[in-house]
């Protein structure tokens, strides 16, 4: 890998992460690594390690965190965020550090999918008389979709 | 001040090997000052030996004394009684008390307790170095209050040898030139054209080494005429 | 009663300042709730490796004796301070004096009582002389219970649990506040293993441990070898609300790993740390020591838990895999220092408030409060080491012992 | 106690033995669910996209409820930690609070708060207990053997979880198995995450995190791994013979929702409590309680 | 014989003072410490001459400055030392009742050991101030962030007080905008007040810290600026940085005008720069000779809040009524026999306190004594005894009388150094009947000939306890007692005698194992 020079990385972007929800806590992190130890993903797939994510965050390294594909391995099981010593809820910074590259579009084809299909039925599984009918043969209550409610509010 | 060391434990003990009264005389001036000789160094190596002779069954016993000088005769009578039962005398003196002590007490073996090791000063806290080898001639007004004689490893009387390295002696890298310090303290006091003159070679002879020193003035006391 | 100065807390902090105080020519009182005085660092072994590591825990066997021998000095064992008042003269207050229950003079430290107390810790071996004294606010005669266990034990007649508690007014011109600290509770900490993980223990259950002579490394295959020596068990942590440096727990980790090794050398002790706070005069040396004879991992675990050996696992980040889960054969805590319990009480006794970390008293150095007359010495006010407990205190006394002189002079006048 | 029932996207599609059994336990131990029919997905898919359209998802569901004056029970661990941090979120953040209420204007609903969510699980520990369980078991499951799962949203964030139970040293699922008088086995992985939450963006990170449970599980030869959450159970029910044959796992694991093996305490036969949905079948367990 | 190494000889010189003044007070300063200190104590009624202080007073009276002024000489004692200034008019002499260190800290700027120089892009840490002062590093540069970059202990540990003051740096900083700070450090020392809160702080306002811990960084510096190439710890990624402004940050020495008072304290250890005993008996601002105080730098405090502390203290101290110390030893200065001194002047070298003087024979100075009985054990005349007794008017030294008690036939005497053996007797439970106890002020009290005297009257073994290396209260009394019974083992050997019968045992006050393992090893070893 080529050298980082500090001079060309962006010192803005941390303070961008932090305007977001749930992104505030992203500059206390003191790299005690604790979050790593805890993280799931990162025992199974060496890309993802959270400490390594803040790190470059931290340092400015937006391009190659917004177009990377290791940040949408999160499984936001919320185990790095329990360690944390720093209150840093990373999970959530993951959140924030995603939808600031879904700003830019920079998102896995699935994801858009699903947004769709909320638009479309205010549900992930369209609610079919099929399935209504599946359900009242189990004693259980109709579902109805609302798809305007969601379409509304996902503009 | 007279510089002693004591003898190792084991030669003191091969010397006074078939003696079983031993005193064991301190000398309260030289040697106590340089912590050889005095009254407890004393006290220590007649408990050392008595132990010693307990652990190998002997009938043994040391007593130890100390007096102010043992150069002096006055009080070298005052061992008198303890010498009278001893069979044996381990003088922790100079060689110079070790010596009168055995004139003072002829029939009585005499052992030295020390080594004498030179004429010197305190340093600090347990350190003594040499300044004087009683040449009697003394330099030290030419040679800026520091002896060639004593301190230079060739006794030079006419400069450094040749061999000085930053200062040091050629025989021994921690020890320091003589001469070069000679320089260098006549240099700060601006005396050095004194080392202009040459100095004849330091007198041997047996003129130069006098056994005795007779101070005629006190010698008058006993003549009346 | 009256005293120029009472003295709450009889822990090094607090018997330093009485007897700074006694140099200046002043009488000092000591209020200590335990049976004995001395604090944690009565607890402490020395952690000397053939040579001194500058703990300080002699400290306390050092002012203990200068205590003692002092008669301007009252210690008050046992009892603590239930109300406080200032007055134009200084303070008026009440004491609560518990009396010894176990006579030391009848006690032999045969240990009878403890094996039928039912509340661990109540009864305990003095520090000092291996008597028995009896913690009364554990025990459970004196929390309204009706146990009388020991008293009957005891075949010596030692034990006396029938002497009435006294309420003891006590005029004093200045209070000096040294009521120590806490070590935090690592069951705050769940996912650290103590409590639960067998191999689990705080730094001071093993300091004092050894201090006591009961630490072994054992034998054959179970024998203790590797030790892991976890940092910041409740410092530096945000979460719990402890944004601050506890300061001597590198040090004393550092020191106790040592001591092990130097009695046993084939303990390997394992570090992890995140910065190492020690910075005493000769500390850069000595950590170069320390590093050779011990592995520092800097990084913090994320939790501890029982492997499959039953051995404690340090699960960690490692350098090149990311996650390690090791086996140790002793997981040490290095608990931190917390605020202590009782500050609450003393805040509202004496009217002065919790400092930015939830000590007593100002932040910082200082050893003046917001009260005229009080002051606060030791770890009462901050995390401090035995030394800088002693040197924090000595300069408590320096502040009270000014402030009586201002007094006596405003009197005369 | 009565709650509004929050079924989310899955279990009522997909998990419908999950919801039967919820529905009758919770009427035997007396706490009375009610539906409401404008309750529509919890928002969590989205949050990847952005976390404010996810808060204003959230919020709808959260003001259906404030209307209803009623908590909200989920069944899922995700609708119930989305729904529950949501409404933490909008509680503690006033700005954030207007923002949303702005977009729910249009819809003719306001979040004002606060509006507690619990999953089922943690209202049958809080409002049910233990000890009202076990007086309640007909037919105790002696002689089965099952492993819980509690599931990373159930656990964590410990701020919403505070005082139900600990993500470090979890044990309300554990006690109210034992409740049942079924033996809990204790296995190593117990805290490990479903991997459910990677599969959309990697099969194989998923069903990597999967394994671990799923072999350990094996390991500890329990009649069943116990769940309370439909995306736990796409991971380990749905994902498991592709996991099992990748990893060489020649045990099958079955995979049962936890209302159902409290149905079967309570003496509810297997049929009304949807068995027949499960698709690793638990048969020892069944034949241990049904004979 | 080898040349030695010169070594300065303590100047206890005088006698002790028959009068002492103990009302003026000299203070070495040199910066607003010194004089606060001096202020307060000459508002206490103290006769005060500041020395080394350039400005002058706020003019309160009482305070005599000597603008420049040097110390050159010490001698005396606590309320009469002798000292000689080096002033800009010459010579001063002067009699003083007290000396005061409390002079500033050596600030030495570290870019030698970084390999830098100092130019307008690279500064020590002190040069900041005055550079924020005069620069704008936010509006400097239309938009384009601004690199600060700060060194911290980058080579080996810094001190709690260094980073404290590059937090103070990075904060001013911080307000600006478009400035990213960064700090390069090892060890960051948050142990201090409101250090971790502070790194808190800097960090959510954008500071970036790297730690590295074996590998460093590396410098280029050109005409142009600092190129700074190195690993991130964190990622480990090559990486460069050229600051705007690199900060060098400094080392903290103690002053170096302490040489003349280092001389005049016996235990001052060789070559270190502090006024105080490494030893952890030493935690106040008391150094090993009464009279002489130590402040701050001089005793290895450098923390800034810490020094105020340490004026309250000294302050204190010199109020104290003058009483002679250590009342718990039960034992009053040693007395000389002056028919026995033979003037060799080994107790006035070898005291670690400079407690020792001399005028027609030794004496030694109650108020500087701390009763450790060094200078008996050495005295080549045995012309010294300490006397009382905790019983009363002993007449007989203490050590020789109790020894005299004990009975020594058939057991193991143990000399107890009352500061670390004693204590751990009491709780060691160690059964009594093995032991004769003989309790000694310090392990340095214990003589060749008392423990040869032991083994003479019979005893089995001979066990002295005192304190480990580094932690006696005098200083060198633990390495003089295990050293005496080195020489005698030594001897015993030749003698014919088990060397294993005398043994040296450092314990701890603390750790009754420590006494217990050290008697039962000399047992096991005698069988």
């Amino acid at each position: 890998m080529s050298r980082i020079n500090l001079n060309d990385l962006d010192p803005s972007f941390k303070h961008r992460v932090a305007e977001q929800p749930g992104g505030q806590g992203i500059k206390a992190c003191f790299a005690c690594k604790a979050c790593t130890a805890a993280c799931p993903i990162t025992a199974v797939d060496a890309r993802y390690d959270p400490r390594k994510i803040i790190r470059m965050a931290l340092l400015g390294m937006t391009e190659e965190i917004l177009h990377s594909d290791f940040i949408w391995l999160c499984s936001s099981c919320y185990g790095c965020q329990e360690v944390c010593p720093q209150n840093v809820s990373f999970t959530e910074v993951m959140f924030a550090i995603k939808n600031l590259a879904a700003a830019e579009a920079c998102v896995p084809p699935g994801l858009t999918g699903q947004r769709l299909l909320l638009k479309a039925h205010g549900r992930l599984y369209e609610i079919s008389d099929f399935e209504n009918e599946k359900r009242e043969k189990m004693g259980l209550p109709r579902i109805k979709e609302h798809p305007e409610d969601y379409d509304a509010l996902l503009g | 001040m007279i510089v002693a060391k004591q003898k190792s434990f084991s030669e003191v003990q091969e010397m006074v090997r078939g003696f079983s009264r031993v005193l064991v005389a301190g000398c309260g001036t030289c040697v106590a000052v340089c912590l050889a000789g005095g009254a407890k160094e004393a006290e220590i190596l007649a408990t050392e030996l008595s132990l010693a002779a307990t652990a190998q069954k002997r009938d043994f016993s040391a007593r130890a004394a100390t007096v102010e000088r043992q150069c002096d005769r006055e009080f070298l009578q005052l061992f008198a009684d303890q010498v009278e039962q001893a069979d044996a005398v381990i003088s922790l003196a100079c060689g110079a008390g070790i010596q009168f002590m055995a004139q003072v007490y002829p029939d009585t073996p005499v052992f030295p307790g020390v080594d004498t090791s030179f004429i010197g000063v305190a340093e600090g806290v347990g350190v003594w170095t040499e300044r004087c080898k009683s040449c009697n001639q003394c330099y030290l007004g030419i040679t800026g209050g520091i002896c060639p004689v004593t301190m230079c490893a060739k006794s030079l009387l006419n400069g450094p040898c040749g061999g000085p390295k930053n200062g040091k002696c050629e025989t021994d890298p921690d020890r320091d030139c003589a001469w070069v310090q000679i320089i260098d303290r006549l240099g700060r006091q601006s005396r050095l054209d004194i080392l202009t003159r040459v100095l004849p070679p330091r007198k041997n002879d047996l003129d130069t080494q006098p056994w005795k020193i007779v101070r005629q003035d006190y010698q008058k006391r006993f003549s009346f005429d | 009663m009256e005293t120029d100065a009472l003295i709450v807390g009889a822990g090094v902090a607090g018997l330093w300042s009485a007897w700074e105080l006694a140099l200046h020519g002043a009488t000092a009182t000591i209020v200590e709730a335990a049976p004995y005085p001395g604090g944690h660092v009565a607890r402490f072994c020395c952690k000397a490796t053939g040579r001194c590591q500058k703990c300080g825990a002699c400290l306390l066997e050092d002012v203990l004796r200068k205590v003692r021998g002092s008669d301007r000095i009252t210690t008050l064992l046992g009892s603590t301070v239930l109300e406080a008042s200032d007055t134009d003269r200084g303070f008026d207050l009440t004491l609560l004096c518990r009396p010894p229950r176990i006579f030391p003079d009848r006690c032999d430290g045969c240990g009878a009582c403890t094996d039928v107390c039912p509340v661990p810790g109540a009864l305990v071996q003095s520090p000092f002389d291996r008597r028995m004294v009896l913690d009364q606010q554990r025990c459970l005669r004196f929390q309204g219970g009706e146990c009388r266990a020991c008293e009957e034990a005891c075949t010596r007649g030692a034990v006396n649990l029938d002497m009435p508690a006294q309420k003891i007014p006590v005029s004093a011109s200045a209070v000096v506040l040294a009521a120590g600290f806490r070590p935090f509770d690592p069951l705050e900490k769940p996912r650290l293993g103590y409590g639960r993980v067998p191999g689990v223990v705080t730094a001071a259950e093993l300091d004092e441990l050894i201090r006591t002579d009961k630490w072994f490394p054992g034998a054959g295959a179970s024998r203790t070898r590797s030790v892991a020596f976890i940092q910041c068990v409740g410092s530096r942590d945000a979460k719990i609300g402890r944004n601050y440096c506890s300061r001597v727990c590198c040090g004393y980790a550092l020191r106790l790993a040592r001591l092990l090794r130097s009695r046993y050398p084939d303990i390997e002790p394992t570090m992890f740390y995140m910065d190492i706070q020690s910075f005493e005069r000769d500390f850069e040396a000595r950590l170069g020591e320390a590093a050779r004879e011990a592995r520092l991992i800097r990084s913090m675990p994320a939790e501890i838990r029982t492997g499959s050996d039953g051995r404690p696992e340090v699960v960690y980040e490692g350098m090149d895999e990311k996650r390690v889960a090791e086996p140790y054969d002793m997981v040490v805590l290095s608990v931190g220092i917390s605020p202590g319990q009782s500050l609450g009480n003393l805040c509202s006794t004496f009217g002065i408030d919790l400092n930015s970390d939830g000590f007593l008293g100002p932040d910082g150095e200082a050893v003046t409060t917001s009260q005229d007359g009080l002051f606060v010495a030791g770890a009462v006010q901050a995390p401090r080491s035995i030394e800088d407990s002693v040197s924090h205190a000595i300069k408590a006394a320096a502040a009270a012992d000014r402030y009586l002189r201002r007094m006596a002079n405003r009197e005369k006048q | 106690m009565e709650a509004l029932l929050y079924l989310g996207c899955t279990v009522p599609v997909r998990n419908l033995n999950y919801e039967v059994s919820a529905r009758l336990t919770a009427e035997r131990l007396g706490i009375t669910f009610r539906d409401h029919e404008d309750f529509g997905c919890c928002g969590y898919p989205l949050k990847s996209l952005d976390v404010r359209d996810t808060l204003a998802i959230a919020a709808r569901n959260l003001a259906i409820a404030e209307r209803e004056g009623l908590e909200i029970c989920a069944l899922c661990n995700a609708c119930a930690g989305t729904l529950a941090e949501a409404a933490h979120v909008l509680d503690h953040h006033p700005e954030l609070k207007e923002e949303v209420n702005l977009r729910l204007a249009p819809l003719g609903l306001k979040y004002e708060g606060p509006v507690r969510v619990r999953h089922y699980m943690r209202v049958l520990w809080e409002e049910v207990g233990v000890e009202a369980i076990q007086r309640a078991v007909t037919r105790p499951l002696n002689g089965v053997l099952v492993a819980p799962h509690y599931g990373c949203h159930y656990l964590k964030p410990s701020e919403l979880t505070k005082g139900f139970d600990s993500p470090d040293v979890p044990k309300t699922l554990s006690g109210l198995i034992a409740a049942t008088g079924a033996q809990v086995a204790d296995y190593s992985s117990l805290k490990e995450c479903c991997g459910g939450g990677v599969l959309g963006v990697s099969e194989d990170v998923a069903n990597a995190l999967a394994a671990i449970k799923l072999a350990d599980v094996a390991g500890t030869g329990a009649h069943a791994l116990v769940l309370v959450c439909p995306f736990c159970n796409v991971m380990y029910e749905g994902q498991q013979k592709k996991i099992a044959k990748a990893i060489g796992l020649d045990r099958k694991v079955p995979v049962v929702y936890y209302p159902q093996v409290l149905g079967l305490a309570l003496g509810l036969s297997s049929e009304e409590l949807g068995f027949k949905l499960n698709r690793v079948k638990p048969s020892e367990l069944l034949n241990i309680v049904e004979g | 014989m080898k040349t030695p190494v010169e070594q300065p000889i303590p100047l206890g010189g005088a006698a002790p003072p028959e009068e002492r003044n103990l009302r003026k007070v000299l203070v070495l300063g040199g910066d607003r410490v010194g004089l606060e200190l001096a202020e307060r104590l000459a508002a206490e009624g103290f006769e005060v001459v500041l020395l080394g202080q350039a400005q002058n007073g706020s003019g309160t009276g009482g305070v005599t400055f000597v603008p420049h002024g040097r110390l050159s000489e010490v001698r005396g004692f606590l309320g009469g030392f002798d000292v000689t200034l080096s002033a800009q008019n010459g010579r001063i002499r002067e009699r003083i009742g007290h000396i005061i260190a409390a002079a500033p800290a050596e600030v030495a700027p570290k870019f030698s050991a970084y390999g830098l120089s100092r130019t307008d892009g690279a500064l020590a840490l002190s040069e900041f101030p005055e550079w924020i002062a005069r620069s704008d590093p936010s509006t400097s540069r239309d938009g384009k962030w601004f690199h600060a970059a700060f060194l911290c202990g980058l080579e080996a540990g810094s001190h709690p007080a260094v980073f404290s003051r590059v937090l103070d740096a990075v904060e001013q900083l911080g307000q600006l905008q478009n400035v990213q700070t960064y700090v390069f450090t090892r060890h960051l020392k948050v142990a201090g007040a409101d250090l971790e809160r502070r790194y808190r702080e800097s960090r959510e306002r954008g500071t970036l810290y790297f730690k590295f811990d074996e590998q460093g960084c590396a410098f280029e510096q050109t005409p142009e600026g600092v190129k700074m190439v190195f690993s991130d710890p964190l990622l480990g990624r090559e990486m460069e940085l050229s600051p705007n402004l690199l900060v060098v940050d400094e080392d903290l020495l103690p002053p170096a005008s302490l040489e003349p008072l280092l001389r005049a304290i016996p235990a001052s250890p060789a070559g270190s720069p502090f006024l105080q005993p490494e030893s952890t008996r030493f935690c106040g601002v008391e150094t090993a000779k009464a009279g002489i105080y130590a402040v701050g730098p001089s005793r290895g405090v450098f923390a800034p809040d810490l020094i105020v502390g340490d004026v309250e203290a000294v302050v204190a101290a010199l109020r104290k009524p003058l009483s002679e110390p250590a009342p718990w030893t039960g034992l009053s200065a040693p007395e000389v026999d002056p028919e026995k001194c033979t003037m060799c002047l080994t107790c006035v070298r070898i005291c670690p306190h400079g407690a020792m003087g001399f005028r027609d024979r030794a004496l030694a100075d109650p108020f500087s004594c701390v009763r450790c009985g060094i200078c008996a054990a050495e005295c080549p005349m045995k012309a010294i005894v300490l006397l009382g007794g905790v019983e009363g008017n002993e007449t007989k030294a203490q050590v020789d009388r109790d020894l005299a008690r004990v009975s020594a036939p058939g057991k193991i005497v143990a000399f107890l150094c009352s500061r670390s053996a004693t204590d751990a007797l009491e709780s060691a439970g160690i059964a009594s009947d093995h032991l004769s106890v003989v309790k000694v002020p310090c392990a340095g009290t214990v003589s060749t000939s008392h423990i040869l005297t032991a083994l003479r009257e019979g005893a089995r073994g001979v066990l002295v306890a005192g304190c480990f290396k580094g932690n006696c209260a005098s200083v060198y009394g633990t390495a003089l007692a295990s050293e005496r019974v080195a020489e005698i083992t030594r001897v015993l050997g030749s003698a014919g005698i088990d060397p294993a019968r005398v043994q040296y045992a450092p314990v701890a006050s603390n750790t009754p194992g420590t006494l217990a393992r050290a008697v039962r090893e000399l047992e096991e070893s005698l069988v």
